[in-house]
């Protein structure tokens, strides 16, 4: 029983991470309609951002979202601004212009192996930092400090998000180049900036993700495609979309992971992921949280 | 030198030409009317004034500065609005979320929550409906938002591309009726339409649009009157 | 001379051109690079039918050549069944679980139905690597299956040399372009464009949305598991990492938008200039600057898009019927297809 | 266009009298991009050796030209290149390539053109079980390892006492992992002990804290290993904040000698053993420098995994010398005669390399080394066997609790 | 026996009832008005009939059989088609294309289908049109389109929803006088119109909906005069100019 417990907490902790790996995902794809598939390299990108920052300065990780969240911002930010904006361009009339899906795994197979040239195929990570290692004790049960730190900030993350795209000047804007590009054009907004803001904001999620895993975890060239299939199936399972439904979906997954081990070999709980997201897709092919006419 | 002044522009879709040297204005506090049948290139004018489109040749000046080449975002900071045919609202934002998203350019934005209550005033059914989801509205009330809309935008020229069409008569007959007001209140209004005889009876002059071309302009009432318009477009 | 006479010579020209080229260049390398270069433009023609014609976006296709490639080993490992034959109990096996899948799948549209793919698809492979046999058929997880190069001979779809594999999958390959030709000029390929791009006006004209594109993934399930048995035979040992993988799923759709798709020729097209690429730049830059060559793979990728987002299919399409409007010495007349 | 091509790209054939071709197939970029490198700095730094000091003497001087070809780890690509390099290129030699998955496929390719293809490493069995004339390995395979392994512990048991019962495995959910853990199975039943858990993971995975979870909850004794460096690096830093208490942990090489696993498990790695074919504190002359100058030039330690691949060039070339000819039959039967036992190659912890019928190199021996601090950072200790143990260094064992 | 019999139809979307208790026939060879304010469910009525959906409660028969839950497709072979109002074109395609896909419901024949799709666009004086992107025509052309490819499946009954709106009167004439051959040809026609001058020139029977419920029924002037629909509807305006 108290096993259970705990393999939920850890779920759950975990599962808030991945949720907020896929928070960007989720965001561009409302806004721009398009599956990001260099996700996971923005993610790598940003990871190796962080490992840098604190690496050199010294300061408690989460310190570095002071850098980070800015520098992956304008990352992403111009990557879309010089490279997919084109592609809007030349398909005014596509919704969802597919082309994309092989422009951002250009834009991956780039990321990927420009860092292996330039940083080497080593794994890094940051051994002295003020949170590696550090485990609640309750009773029997160990949980993880940096990982309910990431749950927090994944907490954190998601709210401000849906603050920023509900309530204000911005949000707005956003949300509505996402419904109708042309006619937000005629609102006096102009759409390619908003989908640069959307790719941006996208991309400096990505970079907060980071900063709550390296605390725990290593950095290498490929990291990104652990996190890429994980990323889909979580934003597929939570509704395209939807900032809530990333994170319930990266929590279903995170649960999935941490328990279903207890009952079977952790190999198996991969498949377990894959036969409960083709369920689920089934039964609700917008996702928990998608809106249906909205495809 | 007039308030729009638009001088021989040609447009194209790619290899299409629909507009042929067309030369118009319009004059600060006027209601105009383009009036033609389908496929004569109204709508078209209209995107190349917004800045959906731009003209191959010619100018395109408003208040004395040229806008054509010009993104539709800073052709709506110079003050034109255009609400396109078919509505095309918010889908899935509220009624009161798309007024406000209307209020987006930077003049309006800062009076926003006056014009607002002025909408509001106009439009009192929007008011009631104001948290619904734009896209459960039935017709009439989504063509409400649309001009509600633009209006947010504090436009100095509106223009509007066939706001009755799909409209029941009663409706037809409120929507002009708010255009009227609208151009009382002192808003340059160019309009585009298929209802010849309403549009024309609010306008002071107007234009015929055919292939692409302007064959008929001069005030609306002498419009009315033309043989050709009679038979044509007011099925007489 | 007609513009059908010319479109007859030029296909004739190709088809000879095809046929002597082992004949001339007789390089094993360059024998064995456009064997895959074959195989990738048959996979991706097979795929267009669905792909292409109905308008979605499958990522998963790798599965069914999974499928072709392990039931016929599986078949020949263990009960000696010729691959011949095993190639056609895998493409049936493939078009059952092309059904199965496609049947809830074509609800979704867009961005779901792409990812259910990959799921659908990394579901299986996830499987494969699990499963060391599976009731009396040794699937071997994770260590994939190796055909011992012993019995060679047609029969046994082996061969020592590159050409009958060439000659195989060229004949493959012409099939399906034939197919897929004679489909786009058929009720059923008429019924796939509509209901790929306006599925609700489609159905008010009769057409039956969910069957049409049910019969085309059936066609193309199972023409992609024959591949897979031919890739098996040709290169005598499947893993589930190479034949089930994602890169493989990837691979066939790139091609397919790079080359074009929906058009009969983009995935010709899309395989001549994305295989060398890929092959070429591994090859001289694979050893020198380690993954350089997946840059440029990368930068290709998004240099076609940017300036062909239909793929290379439209520019070379117009030049051709340029080029056979000066021949024919006529001017105008129709275009699309 | 293929005829362009054939004109741009093939190079032509020429009558390499003064060089000997040797294609390597290795993983340069991908997962295993890291140990692809470590077999290429490692191969260069021999050829270089060979031919500064005059070649292949039986061949006039021949140097060594190496071909460089990446897989990428994909079968696919592996055996693309393999046709490339021996059809186009016309290597005499090839050599190659790490994942077991490649490396299968691709000595069909050498079987059927009759090139030797000298294997450093890649551990499974069957690789060399095929009844293939023209494959020879130079590592140990995995039921050696295996048995190294069990016979470490019995050692160990034997010398320190510290009784040992219960045993957990878990292993990378690949060909590697799966093939150390069948013969695991079959050495804890002859041994007598009892499996309390037996949990492969996917090498891919993001948490491994469930993993590790069971592993605390299954209370073994010791904990034997199979990782890639990614997952080696996340299981003993989990390990460690779990406070799992082991009286060992064995690890089985791969990633746990990756050359970044110890700076990025720090302290966490203390005390873990792990089965390699060559450290750098091994009592063999030669070895010291070696490694210094490996060092100088690519900033990291020589790994089993490198010396392995360095070992290959000198048996090459040693092969080479005796066939005094690039025939690739000749080659073959020079190499299947090798009895290497001394020259620069020769820095491993056995005194020959002779390969069996199968071209099993059945010399080939592992050793097992500790993780500790010694006061200079965090280093790999030979430890077993006993011979071969670092002067002056008594192994922790069992780990003390924590 | 009536072609078409709708009794006591209800449709819910969650809470809203888009429709009421509509019961209507259409006998063969008449043209059938529908009108109503905006949202009235007219649409609505169509998308039951054309079994795009379920009706929530009710009956449909069409020439006799219940066609309840019928799946479009089905429907159309039998017989029944229908255009959208909000247009809806194969963009990418040709209009013959277009049209050709309307006529492959008929005839598994290429080159039958083609023969039959331009003749559809003979007859509608529209084949000169027959190469232009179906996505670049205007919206009057893509409402003429939709007729097209109705048309060519061979419908029995023809529901047509707002095919006039953007044409000027002239054209609405015109398109009056296509409908009412339509008629000629044996097809019976079920129309929905806001464009008055067009529902008085062609319709025999008229129904009126207002929120999902008939309010009115009957020839075209008596229901133009009934006090409710002018309420409702027309508004005041229309009678005078109506006169
Ligand atoms: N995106 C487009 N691409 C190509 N041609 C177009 C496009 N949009 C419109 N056209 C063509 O341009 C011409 C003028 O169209 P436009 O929409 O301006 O007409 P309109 O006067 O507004 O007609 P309507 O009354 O039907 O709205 C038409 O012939 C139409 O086919
Ligand atoms: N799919 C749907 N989901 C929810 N509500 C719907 C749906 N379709 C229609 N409605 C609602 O049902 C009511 C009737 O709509 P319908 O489209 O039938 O009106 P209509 O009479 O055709 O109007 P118009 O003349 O404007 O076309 C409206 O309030 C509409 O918002
Ligand atoms: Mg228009
Ligand atoms: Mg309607």
């Amino acid at each position: 029983m108290i096993y259970l417990l705990e393999d939920t907490i850890n779920g759950i902790l975990m599962g808030s991470i991945y949720g907020l790996t896929a928070l960007g995902l989720t965001v561009i794809f409302g806004v721009l309609k398009v599956i990001n598939f260099a996700h996971g390299s923005l993610l790598m990108v940003a990871m190796y951002v962080t490992y840098w920052t604190v690496q050199m300065s010294g300061i408690h990780p989460y310190l570095s979202l002071v850098v980070v969240v800015p520098v992956m911002f304008v990352f992403g930010y111009y990557l879309q601004d010089i490279v997919i904006k084109p592609i809007f361009k030349a398909e005014k009339e596509v919704r969802e212009p597919i082309t994309v899906i092989i422009v951002t795994t250009g834009v991956w197979y780039i990321l990927d192996n420009l860092t292996l040239l330039i940083f080497g195929p080593q794994y890094r990570n940051l051994q002295d930092n003020a949170l590696r290692g550090k485990m609640f004790v309750l009773g029997d049960m160990l949980i993880s400090v940096p990982k309910f730190w990431g749950f927090v900030t994944a907490l954190v993350t998601a709210g401000l998000l849906y603050w920023f795209l509900q309530r204000t000047r911005i949000g707005r804007a956003i949300r509505a180049t996402s419904l109708d590009r042309e006619a937000s054009s005629l609102m006096g907004i102009s759409p390619y900036k908003v989908y640069n803001l959307a790719f941006g904001i996208g991309t400096a999620t990505a970079g907060v993700a980071a900063v709550t895993l390296i605390p725990f975890y290593n950095v290498f060239p490929t990291v990104g495609v652990l996190f890429d299939i994980k990323g889909f199936i979580i934003v597929v399972l939570g509704g395209l979309g939807s900032i809530g439904g990333a994170l319930l979906g990266g929590i279903i997954i995170g649960l999935i992971e941490s328990v279903g081990p207890q009952f079977m070999a952790a190999t198996w709980t991969e498949a377990i992921v894959y036969a409960l997201f083709l369920v689920f897709l089934f039964l609700k092919p917008s996702g928990l949280f998608g809106v249906k006419y909205d495809w | 030198m007039s308030f729009l002044q638009v001088n021989g522009i040609d447009v194209r879709y790619g290899d299409v030409q629909v507009i042929f040297e067309l030369s118009l204005r319009v004059e600060e506090g006027e209601v105009v009317s383009i009036i033609g049948g389908n496929g004569a290139g109204k709508s078209t004018l209209l995107k190349t004034l917004s800045g959906l489109l731009e003209p191959s040749t010619g100018e395109i000046l408003f208040e004395g500065r040229p806008i054509h080449g010009s993104p539709p975002e800073v052709i709506v900071e110079r003050g034109i609005i255009h609400v396109p045919e078919g509505r095309r609202l918010f889908s899935l934002m509220s009624v009161r979320d798309n007024l406000i998203v209307g209020a987006y350019n930077s003049r309006a934005d800062k009076a926003r929550e006056e014009t607002l209550e002025e909408v509001y005033r106009l439009f009192p059914r929007l008011r009631e409906r104001e948290s619904q989801m734009a896209m459960t509205l039935s017709g009439g009330e989504q063509q409400m938002v649309a001009i509600a809309r633009g209006l947010m935008a504090k436009p100095k020229l509106l223009m509007l591309d066939e706001p009755s069409l799909g409209l029941a008569p009663i409706l037809i007959k409120m929507i002009f009726d708010t255009v009227r007001t609208i151009a009382q209140q002192g808003t340059t209004v160019l309009l585009v339409e298929q209802d010849v005889k309403h549009s024309l009876g609010l306008s002071d002059r107007g234009y015929v649009l055919e292939h692409g071309r302007i064959v008929l302009e001069g005030p609306a009432r002498d419009l009315l009157n033309d043989p050709h318009i009679k038979t044509a477009y007011l099925g007489m | 001379m007609t513009r059908r006479s010319i479109n007859q010579s030029a296909c004739l020209l190709v088809a000879v051109l095809a046929l002597g080229l082992p004949l001339v260049m007789r390089s094993a390398t360059y024998l064995h690079i456009l064997i895959l270069l074959y195989f990738y433009a048959y996979l991706t023609t097979s795929w267009n039918l669905v792909g292409g014609f109905a308008g979605v976006l499958p990522l998963g296709h790798a599965a069914f050549v999974g499928i072709g490639a392990y039931t016929s080993t599986i078949l020949y490992l263990q009960y000696g069944v010729s691959p011949w034959l095993g190639m056609l109990v895998g493409g049936i096996l493939a078009t059952l679980v092309g059904i199965l899948i496609g049947l809830p799948t074509f609800k979704m549209r867009g961005a779901y139905f792409a990812l259910a793919t990959i799921a659908f698809a990394e579901g299986i492979r996830v499987m494969i690597e699990n499963i060391d046999r599976l009731g009396p058929f040794v699937i071997n997880g994770p260590r994939g299956l190796q055909i011992p190069p012993l019995k060679l001979g047609l029969s046994n779809f082996m061969f020592a040399v590159k050409e009958p594999y060439y000659y195989i999958i060229l004949i493959m390959l012409a099939a399906v372009l034939l197919l897929t030709y004679c489909i786009s000029r058929s009720k059923l390929g008429y019924y796939l464009n509509a209901g790929g791009e306006e599925p609700e006006a489609a159905m008010a004209l009769g057409v039956n949305v969910a069957r049409a594109k049910l019969i085309a993934m059936a066609m193309s399930s199972f023409l992609t598991a024959l591949a897979g048995t031919f890739y098996a035979q040709f290169t005598l040992y499947i893993h589930p990492k190479s034949v089930v993988s994602l890169d493989l799923s990837f691979e066939i759709a790139f091609i397919a938008l790079i080359g074009g798709r929906g058009s009969i020729a983009g995935p010709v097209l899309g395989a001549l200039l994305l295989r060398p690429v890929s092959d070429f730049s591994r090859i001289y830059f694979g050893d020198t600057v380690p993954g350089l060559h997946l840059i440029i793979f990368g930068v290709v990728l998004i240099l076609v898009m940017l300036y062909q987002p239909r793929g290379l299919q439209e520019p070379l399409t117009r030049l051709y019927n340029r080029l056979v409007d000066r021949l024919a010495g006529t001017e105008g007349g129709e275009a699309s297809a | 266009m293929i005829v362009a091509l054939n004109f741009a790209f093939g190079h032509p054939a020429g009558a390499a009298d003064k060089v000997v071709k040797v294609g390597n197939i290795i993983p340069l970029s991908g997962p295993s991009a890291s140990v692809g490198q470590q077999g290429k700095n490692a191969r260069d730094m021999a050829v270089e050796e060979i031919n500064a000091a005059g070649g292949i003497e039986s061949l006039g001087g021949a140097k060594i030209e190496m071909l460089y070809a990446d897989s990428e780890s994909k079968p696919e690509k592996g055996v693309a290149e393999a046709e490339r390099l021996i059809n186009t290129e016309k290597v005499n030699v090839l050599t190659g390539c790490w994942n077991s998955a490649v490396t299968y496929p691709v000595t069909a390719v050498a079987e059927r053109y009759g090139i030797p293809f000298i294997v450093p490493v890649s551990v499974a069995d069957k690789i060399t079980e095929q009844g293939f004339k023209n494959v020879f390995r130079i590592a140990a395979k995995d039921s050696w390892w295996t048995r190294d392994q069990f016979a470490f512990l019995k050692d160990m048991q034997a010398e320190f006492g510290g009784d040992v019962k219960r045993l957990a495995f878990v292993y990378e959910n690949g060909d590697w992992g799966k093939g150390f853990a069948e013969q695991w199975k079959k050495l804890a039943q002859e041994g007598g002990y009892e499996v309390v858990l037996d949990e492969p993971y996917p090498s891919t995975a993001t948490d491994l804290s469930p993993v590790v979870q069971k592993i605390r909850r299954a209370n073994p004794d010791v904990l034997l290993l199979v990782s890639n460096a990614a997952d080696a690096i996340l299981l003993t830093n989990t390990l460690a904040e779990y406070q799992v208490n082991l009286k060992a942990i064995i690890g089985s090489g791969g990633g746990h000698a990756d050359p970044s696993f110890l700076q990025a498990t720090g302290e966490n790695s203390r005390y873990l053993f792990d089965i390699v074919e060559w450290e750098t504190d091994i009592n063999k002359p030669g070895a010291k420098e070696a490694n210094e100058k490996y060092k100088a030039k690519y900033g990291q330690n020589l790994t089993g995994e490198a010396v392995d691949a360095y070992l290959a060039m000198y048996v090459l070339k040693d092969a080479l010398e005796r066939a005094g000819s690039l025939d690739p039959g000749k080659i073959r039967e020079a190499l299947a005669a090798t009895r290497l036992d001394s020259g620069p190659g020769m820095i491993v912890g056995y005194d020959s390399v002779e390969f069996d019928e199968s071209g099993q190199n059945k010399n080939a021996s592992l050793v097992i080394v500790q993780v500790n601090d010694l006061g200079s950072g965090f280093e790999r200790i030979t430890v077993w066997p006993k011979g071969a143990r670092r002067a002056g260094y008594t192994p922790v064992f069992p780990v003390p609790q924590k | 026996m009536n072609i078409l019999e709708i009794r006591g139809l209800h449709k819910d979307f969650g809470g809203l009832r888009a429709l009421n208790d509509l019961s209507l026939t259409i006998e063969p060879g008449q043209i059938f008005g529908l009108i109503g304010p905006n949202g009235a469910g007219k649409s609505t009525a169509f998308n039951c009939i054309a079994g795009v959906y379920a009706p929530s409660g009710g009956e449909i028969y069409f020439n006799g059989v219940r066609i309840n839950g019928e799946r479009p497709w089905n429907l159309c072979k039998r017989g029944l088609a229908r255009t959208f109002q909000i247009v809806k074109p194969f963009a990418t395609k040709s209009v013959l294309y277009n049209v050709m896909v309307g006529a492959f419901a008929r005839t598994n024949s290429r080159s039958e289908a083609e023969r039959k799709a331009l003749e559809v666009l003979e007859y509608l004086h529209f084949e000169k049109h027959r190469n232009s992107r179906a996505g670049n025509l205007t919206i009057a052309d893509r409402k003429r389109l939709e007729i097209a490819r109705a048309l060519a499946t061979e419908p029995q009954l023809l529901l047509l929803d707002e095919v006039m709106a953007g044409l000027r009167p002239s054209e609405v004439d015109e398109m009056v006088g296509v409908i009412q051959q339509l008629r000629g040809r044996g097809i019976t026609i079920f129309v929905i119109e806001h464009i008055m001058r067009a529902i008085m020139a062609l319709s025999d029977h008229v129904v009126v909906l207002h929120f999902g419920q008939k309010i009115a029924e009957g020839a075209p002037h008596q229901v133009a005069s009934d006090e409710r629909v002018i309420k409702a509807y027309l508004g005041d305006e229309y009678v005078i100019s109506a006169g």
